[in-house]
């Protein structure tokens, strides 16, 4: 049963990172990266069903606890954004690259 | 200081005293110039009197060591003076004649702006003349044959208002170095062949006898280029025709009398070595055949009056090769003593026409010149340029034609008797030019300057050749003796001599009523056509433009354009912009847009998957 | 401090000095002639000093890094003497001649600058020494070139400098290479020539060692086909750094290989020996026929020099006792005579504001003294005799000829080519009619005379009584060449 | 068995919704098919004997995330002009997918070829909120309260982005 889970876990953390990579809306950008935690999480619990040990659950506790300080800073940033560009566009969002 | 030092530093220390003269002082007197001028040269032409009375009566050599010139490990080069029979006759006739241009010259130049810069060359000139005949070893002679060239060169492009003869001094030069340039090589190659004991003639010669045949035929033969280029020999001699843009007194000293000489002494000089290498010696006699033949139809369609002599000279020198060719060494020199007398007078005479008609030059424009006292001394220089008895050419162009005639090579023997032909021709048809015409054109006669030198050499001219009376006329040879050079044996019997003098007089003096005929008291001069293959010299001056000259210009432009620019210069330069390009071509996936940074991150991790399961394919 | 640390660190902290206080710039020529005054005193202290006996003398030898091997080992031999002599001697003269022309500070740092690390860099007997007053000489040319050059000054300014750091960096590797090559094999770190020397190399290495000095030698002389910066840079650079790069930076391309190559890789500089006869013998021929296409002096010139520099190579890699004599004589000599030659390019340029050729013309008439030096600089660089060059050219084609008789053939030719580029110089230059801009052409003024006549005079010395200088390099030459044989007869 | 059936109900349910949330044009469709995937995972985490994580994935992610996406994208009242131009949008998915594949397709084949599941029997109370409590204060305190340290500067760090600069 657990590789069935771990399958499953792999096939989400992928369309996850297919979501991530081909999208340039940021809330959908986002939303994927929250799918990434859960194809993580879910492989955790899975193992640790498996394992009957219950550390990996803390763990997944743990990584939820940290996406949801993300989905504090996520929204706020979105805010800010949004209020600057009066966009969802990430392709705007590019001064990493330096000036043109 | 002995005497051949002082001899050889006259004329320096006079080159250099009028040198600073005229540096220092710009508006010095033109007496001052004259004085130190005939000083530096009127030292030295005593005192090579001197030493030629010493050396020919006493039999005395006059050795001077000045000072080591160059020592490395146990070989060293002496700068060393040796007045040997041969030196002592070179400098016999170029001290004098060098003296007695001088005096002509002071007249020749007279009032000319760069004065004391002419007698400053001229007297550099003699200095370089002395070093190169009376050097030791081959090295200082080296120094020597160089240093005249150069002054030639100055000397040449005297006048460099007009670029022309600057140009005509750069060839000189430039083909004189192609002829050092075998010189050179030549002596490299004799350097390395002496095992030790310094690099002297005397030493040289010593060692002939242990040295490789073949590399002795290389070596003679290029010692033969560099005497081509001096002596203006083909293919070398394009540039004594171009270097009468000179003031006629150069032309005189330089391109007459002793420079274009120095060729001849050369081979002269290394007479032993030639000896061992017929092959070369035969090659030597056809090319100054092919010189003397070449020359002598050229200078028969030419109008230039200095071009005409020019000719000549190159001619006569040709003459000379054919002897030493031949073996004839002392012969040769005989020639070159008496062609120093009447070449200079030729030279002499006209520049006097040329300052006379206020630089006219041209044949057809000084038709019916009436200058007397010129016309003598001119006279009596054509007849023993075209040999006729007994003026001294006579003998030692018949001794020429002997020696020959001897020697076997019938070719040789009749190009040299055409040439003669052809040298009463040309010579003949330029004095009835000048001088027998139905128009008249008056002129000043020249000063006095310039006048007594000219009957001097008009006396010498005459009777230089009773110093080698033959013996078929009860004379003994004292030159050919006093110079003792290893000729070969040249021996003709005293009836076919004569008969072949006689035959050859009459032959002259043919072409000179042929030439009276033709030229005298007519227009053929105006009238003639003016092209064909000899009247444009064979246009061998095109062909080295063409085939030697524009090739290196455009291998040149090839070079610096094509090569060095195009190929090389642009290979490094975008090699530098590759660097260039493909940091913009990276600096584009760099823009800035973190999902591209993510995607490219994919690509490494699937990478990086893909790598490690292929080569873990096994373990699995 | 003794002589040679003298003569390396006086003008480099002059300029140090002079960079960081600011003086007047009269001051600062004034300050310029004493240091280089000073210099070329010691310079001749030394020479006089100098025994005539083969090996190093006057070392200094003090630790420096000493857990990598690094000392500050300093000495001079017949060659670097050579070097020295002109370097100390050319600076003030340059700065008399040129010294109403510039009258900004830091032309007159640089050179001072320049100096004391072309110094450094021919008497370090350390690699990383050496390597360092390398560099260190051609910062200054650097900043010359960016700060007062001509044209496209910064593009070319890069360029050289990238070229010549390029070829820097593979010596580097070639030194780093040789000093682990010596811990592997004697224990410890050594950058001492002397110690360098010892290490066995496989071929491969070897190669690949000689290769990398020979790519920083060969760019910096340059050999063909490295030449490519050259004549951009003339054309460019002020002229006091022409001079510098032409008649003592090029040199010490040519001496490096000496000093460097030939003792540390012997018999791999044996083997290669052929192959870079005749890229020089090619190289003496290439420059010098470029040369004559060009219309614009310092570029002609600049060929020019390529041209002797090549023949300097085939000397000193034909390797036995003329050639290695002929070359560091012909070092001296065409520096001399370059130098003079572009000293006069300098002077001209001042009263006529061009270098083209064909734009130029009578000279002679208006201006005897100033024509009678530059052909008199330009002859003695063809070569002809009682000039220094004549010497030095007899006795490298003798080498020539000793060493291989087509060879001996190949370098006699520089008998002909320079002159071909030469003679046409100097006619269109001096001769034929002046023009509107050579008509007020001014003859050469009491200061440049007393600059180059010292030149001039020295040219002829040389070339008259060469026997007199030949003897300080003799020993040293005959040296390396008993060197040689020893090992070619191992 | 039945657990079988569920799981396979539920993983399709999760990976169809998840393609949506990726695909969906408009992200209120996403956060919806967001919140379909979630639960869905809930569920599995639910059969997986995770009772406590399973409570915790409902309450946070379900409850708390999504919702304050949910506000956040009516706050911001995204009308469709707002949102960006993605005309290649099918063609990046597809080419992403493709490039993704190799990587699930060798994770997925190794996962088949190893042997991992020991299929350990859980005591009763696994799971429960007890079990992970005790483990949660005793081993992973530390960890605990950095993250309380993460939450508060998440917080600070919200606050402070969203405040208007002057």
């Amino acid at each position: 049963m657990l590789k069935a889970y771990m399958i499953l876990s792999i096939l989400l953390f992928s369309i996850g990172i297919v979501g991530l990579i081909s999208r340039r809306n940021i809330i959908v950008i986002y939303m994927s990266i929250e799918l990434l935690l859960n194809a993580v999480n879910l492989s955790l619990i899975a193992i640790s069903a498996d394992l009957a040990e219950s550390s990996a659950q803390v763990m997944s506790l743990i990584i939820i606890a940290i996406a949801a300080s993300e989905a504090a800073l996520f929204m706020s940033l979105f805010v800010v954004l949004f209020r600057n560009r009066a966009s969802l566009d990430a392709n705007l969002f590019n001064i990493l690259g330096g000036k043109k | 200081m002995s005497v051949l030092a002082i001899l050889l530093l006259a004329p320096l220390v006079s080159a250099l005293l009028i040198f600073l003269i005229n540096i220092l002082f710009p508006y010095a007197k033109q007496y001052l110039y004259t004085f130190f001028a005939l000083m530096g040269s009127g030292v030295s032409g005593l005192l090579a009197l001197y030493v030629g009375y010493y050396s020919y009566f006493e039999k005395e050599v006059f050795i001077s060591h000045l000072f080591t010139w160059l020592s490395i490990g146990n070989f060293s080069i002496e700068v060393a003076l040796k007045a040997d029979a041969l030196g002592s006759f070179m400098l016999l006739f170029v001290a004098p004649v060098s003296f007695l241009i001088h005096i002509y010259a002071t007249g020749y130049m007279d009032k000319d702006k760069s004065y004391g810069r002419f007698f400053a060359y001229f007297n550099l000139f003699i200095f370089f003349m002395f070093l190169l005949v009376l050097a030791d070893n081959p090295i200082i002679m080296f120094i020597g044959w160089e240093g005249v060239g150069l002054t030639s060169y100055a000397l040449i492009g005297f006048y460099f208002k007009d670029i022309q003869n600057t140009y005509a001094g750069n060839k000189a030069f430039i083909v004189n170095r192609i002829g050092d340039f075998g010189f050179l090589s030549a002596l490299m190659l004799l350097f390395l062949e002496i095992p030790s004991g310094g690099f002297s003639f005397s030493n040289i010669f010593l060692n002939l006898a242990q040295m490789e045949p073949s590399s002795l035929t290389l070596i003679a033969f290029l010692l033969f280029v560099g005497a081509m280029g001096k002596s203006a020999q083909i293919p070398l001699f394009v540039w004594l025709p171009d270097a009468m843009a000179g003031p006629t007194p150069v032309s005189a000293l330089i391109h007459a009398a002793t420079m274009v000489t120095a060729g001849v002494y050369m081979v002269a000089r290394f007479a032993p070595l030639y000896n061992m290498t017929p092959e070369i010696s035969l090659i030597i006699s056809y090319v100054g055949a092919l010189s003397a033949l070449l020359a002598a139809l050229i200078a028969t369609r030419q109008y230039d009056i200095k071009k005409i002599l020019a000719y000549s000279t190159m001619s006569q020198l040709g003459f000379m090769f054919m002897a030493l060719g031949a073996g004839a060494y002392s012969t040769a020199l005989f020639h070159m003593f008496t062609h120093a007398f009447f070449k200079a007078l030729l030279f002499m005479a006209a520049g006097a026409i040329i300052v006379a008609y206020h630089h006219k030059q041209d044949i057809r424009e000084l038709r019916g010149i009436q200058l007397p006292k010129i016309f003598k001394m001119m006279a009596i220089a054509s007849l023993t340029i075209v040999a006729i008895p007994p003026f001294s050419a006579f003998f030692s162009k018949d001794a020429i034609m002997g020696a020959l005639f001897v020697n076997g090579h019938v070719g040789i023997f009749m190009m040299a008797f055409v040439t003669s032909m052809l040298t009463a021709y040309y010579m003949s048809r330029m004095m009835f030019v000048l001088f027998f015409s139905k128009s008249k054109q008056e002129a000043m006669e020249s000063p006095k300057s310039m006048l007594f030198p000219m009957m001097l050499l008009a006396i010498l001219s005459v009777f230089a050749g009773f110093l080698n009376f033959p013996e078929v006329f009860g004379g003994n040879m004292h030159i050919s003796h006093w110079l003792g050079l290893p000729d070969r044996a040249v021996l003709i019997p005293h009836a076919k001599e004569l008969a072949l003098m006689g035959i050859n007089t009459f032959f002259v003096l043919l072409v000179i009523y042929n030439a009276y005929r033709k030229y005298a008291y007519t227009e053929t001069i105006v009238t003639q056509h003016n092209d064909g293959l000899v009247a444009n010299k064979f246009y061998i001056d095109a062909l080295y433009q063409r085939f030697i000259v524009a090739p290196i210009a455009i291998i040149s432009h090839f070079f610096e354009k094509w090569v060095s620019q195009f190929l090389i210069d642009n290979a490094i330069n975008w090699s530098a912009f590759g660097y260039f390009k493909l940091g913009e071509i990276v600096a584009k996936a760099e823009n800035g847009n973190v999902r591209l940074y993510a995607l490219y991150m994919l690509f490494g991790v699937v990478f990086g998957f893909v790598y490690l399961y292929w080569s873990l394919r096994g373990a699995l | 401090m003794s002589l040679l640390s003298a003569i390396i660190f006086l003008p480099i902290f002059a300029a140090i000095f002079l960079f960081f206080v600011h003086l007047h710039i009269n001051l600062v020529k004034i300050v310029y002639m004493i240091v280089t005054l000073i210099v070329a005193y010691l310079a001749m202290k030394l020479y006089i000093d100098f025994d005539a006996f083969s090996s190093i003398q006057f070392i200094e030898h003090h630790g420096w890094i000493e857990q990598y091997g690094i000392h500050y080992h300093v000495g001079v031999d017949g060659v670097s003497l050579g070097i020295v002599m002109m370097n100390a001697l050319l600076m003030p003269l340059v700065a008399i001649a040129l010294y109403k022309q510039r009258d900004k500070r830091g032309y007159w740092i640089n050179l001072l600058f320049v100096q004391g690390g072309i110094m450094g860099a021919v008497l370090a007997l350390d690699l990383m020494l050496f390597y360092l007053f390398w560099e260190l000489m051609l910062l200054p040319i650097f900043f010359m070139i960016g700060l007062f050059g001509y044209g496209k000054n910064n593009f070319i300014s890069m360029k050289f400098n990238i070229y010549t750091i390029f070829g820097s960096l593979m010596m580097l590797l070639s030194i780093l290479y040789l000093a682990v090559e010596h811990k592997e094999q004697f224990g410890f770190y050594s950058f001492a020539l002397e110690e360098l020397k010892n290490i066995t190399l496989t071929t491969t290495e070897s190669l690949l060692v000689f290769s990398g000095f020979m790519i920083a030698f060969g760019i910096k002389i340059p050999i063909f086909p490295f030449h490519t910066w050259l004549s951009d840079t003339y054309r460019s650079a002020p002229m006091g750094i022409v001079i510098v790069m032409s008649a003592l930076m090029a040199k010490l391309g040519t001496y490096a290989i000496w000093r460097f190559l030939f003792t540390l890789l012997n018999e791999t500089s044996q083997e290669l020996a052929p192959y870079f006869i005749w890229l020089g013998l090619f190289g003496l021929i290439y420059f010098g026929i470029s040369a004559i296409s060009q219309t614009h002096l310092k570029r002609m010139f600049a060929l020019s020099s390529a041209s002797h520099l090549s023949l300097i190579v085939v000397g000193f890699f034909i390797y036995n006792t003329y050639g290695l004599i002929g070359s560091s004589y012909f070092i001296v000599a065409h520096a001399l005579s370059s130098a003079a030659l572009f000293l006069m390019v300098a002077m001209m340029y001042e009263r006529v504001q061009t270098y083209t050729i064909d734009s130029l013309g009578g000279i002679a008439k208006v201006a005897p003294l100033f024509a009678l030096f530059f052909a008199f600089f330009a002859l003695s660089i063809v070569g002809v005799p009682l000039t220094a060059g004549f010497v030095a050219e007899v006795l490298i084609i003798l080498g020539a000829f000793e060493y291989d008789t087509l060879i001996g053939f190949f370098a006699a030719t520089s008998l002909l080519i320079p002159m071909l580029f030469m003679f046409k110089t100097i006619s269109k230059v001096l001769y034929g009619e002046t023009n509107e801009k050579t008509q007020n052409f001014q003859d050469l003024r009491a200061h440049e005379l007393v600059a180059i006549i010292p030149l001039a005079l020295l040219i002829l010395a040389m070339g008259i009584f060469p026997n007199y200088f030949i003897q300080k390099i003799e020993p040293t030459a005959k040296a390396f060449v008993d060197k040689k044989e020893a090992v070619y007869y191992e | 068995m039945q657990n079988e059936i569920l799981f396979t109900v539920l993983a399709l349910i999760a990976i169809v919704s998840s393609i949506v949330m990726i695909s969906a044009h408009r992200p209120i469709d996403s956060a919806l098919s967001f919140i379909v995937t979630l639960i869905s995972i809930a569920a599995l985490f639910g059969l997986l004997n995770a009772s406590f994580l399973f409570v915790v994935q409902i309450i946070i992610y379900a409850g708390a995330i999504l919702s304050l996406i949910l506000f956040i994208i009516m706050f911001l009242n995204i009308k469709d002009e707002n949102l960006p131009d993605e005309k290649y949008k099918n063609r990046w998915l597809l080419a992403t997918s493709v490039i993704v594949a190799p990587f699930s397709a060798i994770l997925i084949d190794l996962i088949l070829r190893s042997d991992i599941a020991t299929n350990s029997v859980p005591s009763e109370s696994f799971g429960g909120i007890k079990d992970v409590g005790l483990m949660l204060f005793s081993k992973w305190i530390l960890p605990f309260e950095l993250v309380s340290i993460l939450l508060l500067v998440a917080l600070v760090g919200a606050v402070t982005l969203s405040k208007r600069s002057e």
